[in-house]
């Protein structure tokens, strides 16, 4: 009554083996179709008489006896083009075409090595994201990781990529914030393995920093030529020896005027030689002072008119 | 009373009504399956795989209750009540092989199981001779000695439930108004 | 200062019972605080002076000897009309007042008896989608599920809504299609439960469908006034037996003509008596034929001109 099946690995009325099921792309493969007449209920006796087909397309294979009742063809596809096909055996049988086995063949290249490779720390969720450049698609199924190791701690999967993209994010409980850790990309599919450069950093070295925020402007007193502003950093990098940097112009001045080497959490900074009654842009920046990482984006701009 | 006299009854006839429509139903999910099998292993005719079915040895549900003539409506019942048990177990071997289709075998199974049960339950209602399946009868797992042959293995159990689905609704319309 | 609490399960320096953590709003409230001057180092000897706030109200308990050192204060609430409350005992202790024990106490109701339940079959995913009126609030952490049971499986909880909503979605899995379900709603909290009426459906009695559509709508031969549309019912409906409905009518006539009694899959409808050289608009719905179930909604309108 139910679906009943032979148990086990014997072999069945015929079966296909070929060299690799996976092979370099344009190399030869070679396949045997091996028919077992005694085994093929209707076939006893007469001479099985095997031929292919590459997915749709007929293929010419050779034919020789294998031994006692056993039919071999066997096949060489000299020059692989395709990236993945099915190779099917077929035998004749009561004036009709049997398939008797199929071989899944697919063709590629060994994984490119990726390049490139790049991380930033996010200071909102400490998420260590990394991005690289493939490389050269292999054709094939390929298994893509993001590997990260510290002193301590042996190498582990940081990240996997999804669908296929070439970046993912190292959660923040693999990290080890202020230490070094190595992190590399490693891809392997069935003709082989290839990994990155090793990046080794310390993510905090990393960090994105959120832009500072310009509270107010004033100018400062009256009859002077100068403002003073009062910033301060974004709440994440609150606990971070900062260095700063201060932009203004005129909106249509294409030239900012940049000021430089602001230290500090938050506070006030003052700017002069400023031009009377003129509509100035304001914009300000940080990172960490250890001159490592990358600077924050501009804050917002604050536009200030000076007095008359 | 045996079920042919039963044919008058308004609840029989909403039974037989409701679960035609429900064997229309399986038996569209079923070919949409085998379009699936088609397309992804070019296996889509059964006369292409006769030698290599043998070796698979699978075997039909039979339901010759269900054939005219001696069409025995209770002893019908009961067969098709146990072969839906059956498939539901056999579609395992489908699900194995077409995972990205998940969704659509376990939805077959769960009508399977769903349509075995009303069958089990109106039989209940009117009192005929019942067998209660084990709610869950997983025999091991079949296992293929070939990817060719696991392929082989689910086009041939999606078409004998084809045609076992097609014997059960003649059956049940044969007793409809 | 620290607060002097002891660990584990021994009894501290000091305890706050009360009569129920939850009762009905309004109702009396009845807690007393106990001080073992013993167990709390630096009060030996001395008489406790023992107070208590409601969050920050002072309220006014009366105190005597619990026996042996312990001092106890028990305090009532004739009527507790907040939803939510914090009962802290304090004590005086070198001069300064020690927070030594707590109640938390809420008060609300029973949970309202959930009514007008009704249910939807979706035909893409086969989930049952229930919705409920869930009565007045009680003000009380209170958990709702939606309970169902087939006549051969015990009662299961079909889905839970999610933030306080009253529809939940009962997956496929656990519904007993073209068969008898019992589908209610069960609400509990720490002062009652409630359950609705009890639906009894089969779910595809409650299916939603899907519109069918119309394909194309020509005039019969030219020169009659009837024109044939070629129509198709959704692909999830196909193996059902529908009852259709087409209407029609010119843009601007408020009144539309309907056509009942199609019945079938797919095909042709003819609809006689048109204007010449008027434009008009045409939709169709269905439903099961078993007359059981929702119309589906009508169709996309389908606009045709007749001809001269």
């Amino acid at each position: 009554l139910l679906l009943l099946l032979r148990l086990g690995g014997t072999l069945g009325c015929a079966s296909v083996e070929v060299g690799s099921p996976v092979v370099p792309l344009g190399s030869a493969v070679t396949a045997s179709c091996s028919v077992r007449s005694r085994l093929c209920r209707g076939l006893q006796g007469g001479r099985a008489r095997i031929s292919w087909m590459l997915d749709n397309e007929t293929v010419a294979g050779s034919q020789g006896c294998g031994g006692g009742d056993t039919e071999v063809s066997n096949l060489t596809l000299p020059q692989f083009n395709r990236t993945q096909a099915k190779l099917w055996c077929w035998v004749e049988w009561n004036g009709t075409k049997q398939r008797v086995g199929l071989a899944e063949i697919r063709a590629g290249y060994p994984p490119a090595k990726p390049s490139n490779l790049s991380c930033l720390l996010n200071l909102s969720d400490y998420g260590l994201t990394c991005r690289w450049q493939p490389g050269a698609d292999s054709l094939l199924p390929t298994s893509v990781v993001l590997k990260c190791s510290t002193s301590r701690a042996p190498a582990v999967t940081g990240c996997t990529p999804q669908g296929g993209r070439s970046h993912c994010t190292v959660p923040r409980r693999l990290l080890q914030l202020y230490g070094q850790m190595e992190i590399w990309v490693a891809a392997s599919n069935a003709l082989g393995t290839a990994e990155s450069e090793r990046l080794r950093l310390d993510p905090m070295d990393v960090a994105q920093l959120e832009p500072p925020a310009l509270r107010s402007i004033q100018s400062v007193p009256p009859q002077t030529d100068c403002v003073t502003l009062a910033w301060a950093v974004a709440p994440s990098s609150a606990h971070m020896e900062l260095w700063c940097e201060l932009r203004y112009r005129p909106p249509e001045d294409p030239n900012w005027v940049l000021v430089t080497g602001i230290v500090g959490q938050a506070g006030t900074a003052q700017c002069c030689g400023l031009l009377f009654g003129t509509p100035y842009l304001f914009q300000m920046r940080c990172r960490r002072h250890s001159a490592r990482g990358h600077w924050s984006e501009w804050s917002a701009a604050r536009n200030h008119t000076t007095h008359e | 009373a045996p079920l042919a006299e039963l044919s008058g009854d308004q609840d029989f006839q909403l039974f037989l009504h409701k679960n035609l429509e429900f064997t229309r139903k399986i038996k569209g999910d079923v070919a949409a399956l085998q379009r699936v099998v088609c397309d992804t292993f070019q296996l889509c005719k059964e006369e292409e795989l006769l030698l290599v079915q043998q070796d698979l040895r699978i075997t039909q549900v039979a339901l010759e209750q269900c054939h005219r003539p001696g069409f025995q409506a209770e002893a019908c019942f009961s067969q098709i009540r146990d072969g839906l048990h059956a498939y539901h177990s056999s579609l395992a071997a489908v699900l194995e092989l077409l995972p990205s289709h998940a969704g659509l075998v376990e939805t077959l199974q769960l009508d399977a199981a769903n349509l075995s049960s009303n069958i089990q339950q109106q039989m209940e209602d009117l009192g005929l001779a019942t067998v209660t399946f084990p709610a869950e009868d997983r025999g091991p797992l079949p296992a293929f000695s070939s990817r060719f042959q696991h392929q082989v293995g689910g086009f041939l159990i999606l078409a004998n439930f084809q045609r076992f689905l097609e014997t059960a609704y003649r059956a049940l319309r044969h007793l409809a108004r």
